[in-house]
């Protein structure tokens, strides 16, 4: 009999550090087996991010280092400006991304830094507890909209992938989610596709991924997959958002 | 008077409640108390504890490092807190979690097989009600009918349904303390 | 209103709100998050201003605008936050807004950990940010004076607009105890109505102004010492501690905040074992409290300064001391708790003479 | 034929992969408690050979505790 | 005789500080004049920024206060919150709002900030003595990028006011130019229209002004000004991005 | 290559491109821009990375990115831009990666204004970040000296894996002097191979972390000690400064960069007119030079601390003296110099036996 | 008749008046420097009867020197 | 020997330069110098100067409060910076653009037309020439023939065809002070 399936050579042997059921232990997985799938595992070099993820720099079987929540892509410019031919990637979450971490994001995205960002989008700040995020949905509960959140005061959800892409340094970004085996196996081809476009050298890539939180959102794993279809999904519409790709077979 | 107690178990079997709970009826009966507990990603499924303080005097330290009294709730937290009672203080142990006898012999030990007598009471759940029981019972550091006008407190609303069963896990477990003396 | 079992964050954040604070500027970090949830709740319930903060840089500048603009503002963080609102404290110091900001240390340096240290007590006694300026740094170490302290700390930023810094650690943050807010002081100040903050013109003669910026070195410099007068009024007025068994003290201990805790423990326990033990527990870290020290040194054989820290305050302790007794240090960083046996081992050593 | 195996230690039991079998053969093992302190996913003998070998139990697992073969 | 034209009273007796022909003045004078004219002046709070305007301060004839280097946005923010009916604007500089401050200004958007924001790209930095902007041209020489601003190396310019119009929180953002009368006359009334909103309670509204910095480019004003035209408004066309004005007579 | 005249900031940057930096990441700010044009010239033909970061936030992580990944970096900056760095160089001296930050002070707090000051030495030297944790300071006073100085960084910076700060003013920023880089030292240290950096993992068998998060506080308190371990041989080994004139010497002015300049006039003048006067250069501020002090303090009358700032270095100055002699200061803030006239009467008032 | 008035020592010498004057009348006064150091716009005498008031050289001036009554 | 000149006038009359170029010269003869100017906004049409030193001996201060030197340009300079000059000190003026006489009267007084030379010449940009010429001639802080070398290095590539020009205007400065001397 042939091995079908079995844990990826991109991960390390330590146990992963998530709640059951929370979705980042999905994505970490995607992004091992595209780095292993596209052999970049022995020059790749990571940058984990303040939030549940911060532990990243334990998990993926490649150089890392841990970033000032926010500031992982400005770390990853300084570490892809000493070795531009290694791979260089992020790993943040939506309040790391998209509050404290804004304006890294959109500069590395508009310099077209050739590095390749995992957005990780669970609608709230996970490892603080559950406070709202910048993607946090109007009407949703929080530690910190406790009466719902409401845009008089709070503002409106953020869509960092199409904001992203109004930047011409972006060469690829698409937001993708993980809530089925059909959009697990979508989301891989859009890491790879990511991945690819730094190796093809030709600027700044993103995949957003919607992601759960059962913990803080209350929920058992399963009702939080369906949540980010019925409640996420509509407001984050899922796609490729920019594309600068040279067909690849 | 001073007790110092730690409750220690897994995240999950209430035991930072424990603590709030005789923190409660500590203040209740005019006493300086203080709860302090663990707290971050390690409660993620991790162990949690509290360390309560119910002083005649000022509270000092809120870490505690000798204390009048250790709860545990598994084996992990007796293996990790055995060492800190005082000689002559007292330890409780889960014993329907905990698969090893206590080492220290200068200390009373109180054997509480908590959750299969909460199984037997039909939840699972009001295991550390049990051993609150039995403790409050042994120790005396809060009247047993304080800790019953404390648990509304600590609950808050939308917990009234659970009371009745929370009483009897404490009973349950005092009488085990009552039986174990009168039977020494 | 009783007395009420509260957490640390939770008692700090509700006297802010009774001490009149109806503007909150925050941002997530542990082990604070309790008063940024709690504000969360309760702000609009007193028809106050809760908001979440894209970063403690937005946060702290937020708190400029609104001090700026007459409100009573506080905001809160723990030590990586506070590295950030460096830049925007220097400029509430120059420009004179007065506001309370709360740091609840963790483990450092870097992200470091998140249980209760002291290791940024330079940092806030000395200045963090850039240019000569002071903020008035007050460390609790029960959660009553939490409450206590907060109240008062509004009240002093107002009347010396300046910020003032409520220095907590993760410890006090977390825990509970009963707090009485009956107990917490009523304003005594004769405050200032605040004529200079940009409320609009309305009908005012002049334009108000919120700035620190004097281009012409010479101006500058007059308004520097427009600042050190106050700071000046500060050292006089501000200075508080405690002081317990300091009479016939041979060895003192000084710590502050959580530490203070443990010190006294430790304190009675040298004393029933028959060692003449004091504390010194600097309350107001800035200013520091240097008169206890001129009382006590001609009489003690040393100090002993303990910090959840690789030695802070110690420095200052140092300079209060004027060098005259031996000043000794122990401490451990990284949230762990100095062990009582090894300060009750200390004071042996200094009771029986050691330098 | 295919078959899954459990690394049992690593399981959480999110029954991310009950949800995700086609063939509704994985369950929750209520008679055992794991290391991590939950009663982890497991395919009852007798319904392992319903299993088709598609892995989408795996590749919704958050924990890489399944390993497919076929 | 009548007055056809004379200095506004939303100016102070103070003389601007700018270079010779330096179109900071001519902005500041517009909004003045808005701000006259809408008749908020004793309710007005402006906040100036750190750049050639940061005495801006000295110039509004209303309270204001001065902010650190780009957190105009949430200087604001917080004056706003303290005074919801009181008319609160920032002045604020390309560097100071599109490079240090980009976290803030994107915030105000997207939390829908009911402030106004006066954005003056000069495509560079003038107060430190003409460095890159994130606004400055491909191309385009300055003190940092003396071969001239290069993608590979230094990415693209940020067009802002399109990447802002991309936020729910939006009511109204215009790019104006003010090179020549009829531009004037325009940038005049996009800023009232900014203004408007704020006093509509419709949310975020930002008015880009191409300027000029002729002495930083090396230019006389005269050709500064043709600069903005030819060079400028070609890759940051003018226009109404987002507006969700109620008509006014 | 004979003398150059040169701008204080271009020939620190000259001299960290001779010093095989090859990568800076800076932010405009004045009085230090010529760092950052020099850089942007001069970088590209050198094959090197001159990038200008968004903000200063961005500037110190993208130094924490390059250096991590083993590159000799730089940025620079003034007061303000060092205040938005402290997280970042907290991170810096958790992580141990090693970098150079040139602080150019100007005036303060806020805004300020743009005239060389040093009001920023508590911040560079006591820690404006969280934590605990030193960073190694130098303060050059000429122009020579920030060029030698620059190159002994870098190497401090790598043999310690710590930021080195170089803290200069916007005087010596603005200046020219003539500098002769065949002065500056060609590093004579041993300097270990970076095996630790993240340069991706190629045969390496173990992967390496950058990191300075230690969850486990028993784990964070060894790492601070390995840190404290390393300070502790910095205090050893790192220690510099000038003494002039002291060994007669019965007042001795200490001052440090600029201001030491000034210091060294009014000595001249003094001894002309007959004191014996001294003078004490610390050039590392931290570690701070205690020997200077230990070696004269029994034959001084007393010490005048001169600062361009109300009064920093001076605690230093107290605590290295160990109170045995009376420490007066004298200093002017904003950009202000302290002024000659009163520096000699001072002078007069301790050599005629003022405490 | 309209008639434009120079506050001259505001006046930066820009000539961004002179460019934007329809009727080209103004320009810069070579005979005299103003307290700030430059050479002010001014309209001869003899030009003044030529302008419109039309107001486009105050509306183009950066220092508000310029009056235009009418 | 330390000569300490201040050079102090309108920003664009090229006060900086001035003072570059003594400080070049200075370096060219073995001499220890040193050159700070003022910087920032306020040069934004408004005053410029620059401290020099040229000295035997390390250069101490950089900032110049007891001046053996001052050049001034314009009327605000001899304001500000006349009360500078040591006693026994020189000053130079700038007669075209400075409508008061100097009030000191323990320091020598240079006064220099040097617009209406430099305009003579054709240029008014070489007034600061004219001045340096005169300051040269009177001070002999450096020798001409110094300042004439490193004039190429001071202005860089591109201001060869200022050369000749820069030079008369030297000359014309420096013959001025010898006919002042000369007549005296
Ligand atoms: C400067 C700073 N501010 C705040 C924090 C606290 N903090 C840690 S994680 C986090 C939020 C993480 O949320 P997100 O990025 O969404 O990640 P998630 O946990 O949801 O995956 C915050 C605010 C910090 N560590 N540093
Ligand atoms: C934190 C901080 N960083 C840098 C500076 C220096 N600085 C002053 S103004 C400025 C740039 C201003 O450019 P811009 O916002 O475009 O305004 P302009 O002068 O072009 O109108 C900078 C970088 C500062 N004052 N504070
Ligand atoms: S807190 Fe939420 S995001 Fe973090 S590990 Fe748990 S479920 Fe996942
Ligand atoms: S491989 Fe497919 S059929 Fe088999 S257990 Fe997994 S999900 Fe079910
Ligand atoms: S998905 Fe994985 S972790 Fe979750 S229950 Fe199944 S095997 Fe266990
Ligand atoms: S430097 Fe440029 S932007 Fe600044 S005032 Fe001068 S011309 Fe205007
Ligand atoms: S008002 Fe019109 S016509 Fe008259 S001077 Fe001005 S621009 Fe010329
Ligand atoms: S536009 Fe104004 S400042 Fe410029 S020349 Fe004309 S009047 Fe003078
Ligand atoms: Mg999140
Ligand atoms: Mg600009």
């Amino acid at each position: 009999m042939a091995v079908v399936f079995e844990k990826t050579k991109g991960l390390t042997d330590v146990p992963f550090s998530y709640c059951p059921g929370c979705t980042h232990g999905i994505i970490h997985r995607l992004v091992a087996e595209a780095m292993e799938e596209l052999g970049v595992l022995d020059k790749a070099i990571g940058v984990a991010s303040v939030g549940c993820s911060v532990f990243a720099y334990e998990f993926f079987n490649c150089d890392m280092q841990q970033a000032a929540h926010g500031r992982a892509p400005a770390v990853a410019t300084g570490i892809k400006r000493v070795h531009p031919d290694k791979v260089v990637f992020t790993y943040q979450g939506d309040g790391d991304l998209a509050a404290i971490g804004t304006a890294e994001i959109v500069h590395a995205a508009a310099r077209g830094e050739n590095i390749t960002v995992i957005f990780v989008n669970n609608a709230n700040y996970g490892m603080t507890g559950g406070q709202m995020a910048p993607t946090t949905l109007i009407g949703q509960e929080t530690l910190t909209t406790p009466y719902g959140r409401k845009a008089e005061v709070n503002g409106y959800p953020i869509r960092m992938s199409e904001m992203l892409s109004t930047l011409e340094g972006v060469a690829y970004i698409e937001r993708t989610a993980v809530y089925d085996v059909k959009h697990v196996i979508q989301a891989k081809k859009a890491i790879k596709n990511a991945f690819l476009a730094q190796i093809q050298k030709k600027g700044f890539s993103m995949i957003e991924v919607l992601s759960t939180c059962p913990t803080n959102w209350g929920m058992t794993p399963v009702e939080a997959l369906k949540w980010v279809k019925d409640q996420m999904e509509p407001y984050y519409p899922l796609g490729v958002y920019k594309n600068t790709l040279e067909e690849v077979k | 008077m001073e007790e110092r107690i730690i409750f220690a178990g897994f995240g999950g079997q209430g035991v930072l409640t424990m603590g709030l709970i005789i923190t409660y009826a500590g203040m209740l009966e005019g006493k300086n108390v203080s709860w302090t507990p663990s707290y971050g990603p390690e409660m993620r499924g991790g162990t949690a504890n509290c360390n309560v303080t119910v002083s005649d005097d000022e509270v000092g330290s809120p870490v505690i490092i000798e204390a009048t009294s250790v709860v545990v709730m598994n084996r992990p937290s007796l293996d990790k807190y055995e060492s800190y009672v005082i000689p002559g203080g007292k330890l409780f142990v889960n014993t329907s979690l905990v698969d090893r006898k206590p080492q220290r012999k200068d200390i009373e030990v109180y054997e509480v097989p908590a959750n299969e007598i909460a199984s037997e009471l039909g939840n699972l759940k009001v295991a550390n009600m049990v051993m609150l029981g039995a403790f409050v019972e042994a120790t005396k550091v809060v009247k047993m009918e304080t800790v019953l006008k404390a648990l509304p407190e600590v609950f808050g609303k939308g917990k009234e349904h659970m009371m009745a069963i929370n009483e009897e896990a404490l009973e349950k477990g005092a009488e085990l303390i009552i039986n174990m003396v009168s039977t020494k | 209103m009783a007395k009420v079992l509260m957490k640390g964050n939770e008692a700090l954040a509700e006297a802010a709100i009774q001490a009149g604070c109806r503007h909150y500027f925050g941002y997530p970090i542990t082990p604070q998050n309790e008063v940024t949830a709690y504000m969360a709740k309760r702000m609009p319930e007193v028809g106050g201003v809760f908001l979440q903060a894209e970063s403690e840089v937005s946060a702290i500048n937020m708190v400029y605008g609104a001090g700026g603009a007459g409100a009573r503002v506080m905001t809160s963080t723990s030590s990586p936050g506070l590295s950030l609102m460096q830049e925007g404290i220097s400029y509430l110091a120059g420009a004179q807004v007065p506001c309370v900001i709360v740091n609840i240390m963790r483990g450092g340096p870097g992200l470091g950990d998140i249980q209760g240290a002291q290791g940024d007590y330079f940092q806030s006694t000395k200045g963090g940010g850039h240019g000569d300026y002071k903020l008035i740094v007050l460390a609790p170490s029960t959660i009553q004076e939490m409450a206590d302290l907060v109240q008062e700390a509004f009240d002093i930023a107002d009347e010396y607009r300046n910020p003032v810094v409520i220095l907590g650690d993760g410890m006090l943050g977390q825990m509970m105890e009963p707090v009485d807010f009956e107990n917490v002081k009523k304003t005594k100040r004769n405050l200032p109505e605040k004529t200079w903050a940009t409320t609009g013109r309305g009908n005012r003669e002049h334009r108000n102004v919120i700035n620190s910026l004097y281009i012409d070195p010479p101006v500058l410099e007059k308004h520097n010492y427009v600042l050190f007068e106050k700071y000046k009024r500060a050292e006089q007025n501000e200075v508080r501690y405690e002081m317990v068994n300091c009479d016939d003290a041979e060895v003192i201990l000084v710590a502050y905040g959580t530490m203070a805790r443990v010190a006294k423990n430790v304190m009675n326990i040298a004393r029933r074992e028959g060692h003449k033990v004091g504390l010194i527990r600097p309350i107001s870290l800035w200013p520091f409290p240097k008169e206890p020290f001129k009382k006590t040194v001609d009489q003690v054989k040393g100090y002993l300064v303990v910090e959840m820290s690789m030695g802070q305050m110690v420095e200052d302790v140092q300079l209060a001391t004027e060098c005259k007794k031996p000043v000794h240090f122990y401490g451990r960083p990284a949230g762990m708790i100095p062990e009582p046996s090894v300060m009750l081992e200390k004071i042996k050593q200094i009771a029986g003479g050691a330098r | 034929m295919a078959k899954v195996i459990f690394n049992e230690d690593l399981c959480k039991g999110c029954e991310l992969c009950v949800n995700a079998c086609p063939k509704k053969i994985i369950e929750m093992d209520m008679s055992k408690i794991n290391v991590k302190g939950y009663y982890p996913a497991t395919v009852k003998s007798e319904n392992m050979d319903k299993c088709i070998g598609c892995a989408f139990c795996a590749m919704m697992c958050p924990d890489t505790v399944i390993t497919v073969i076929k």
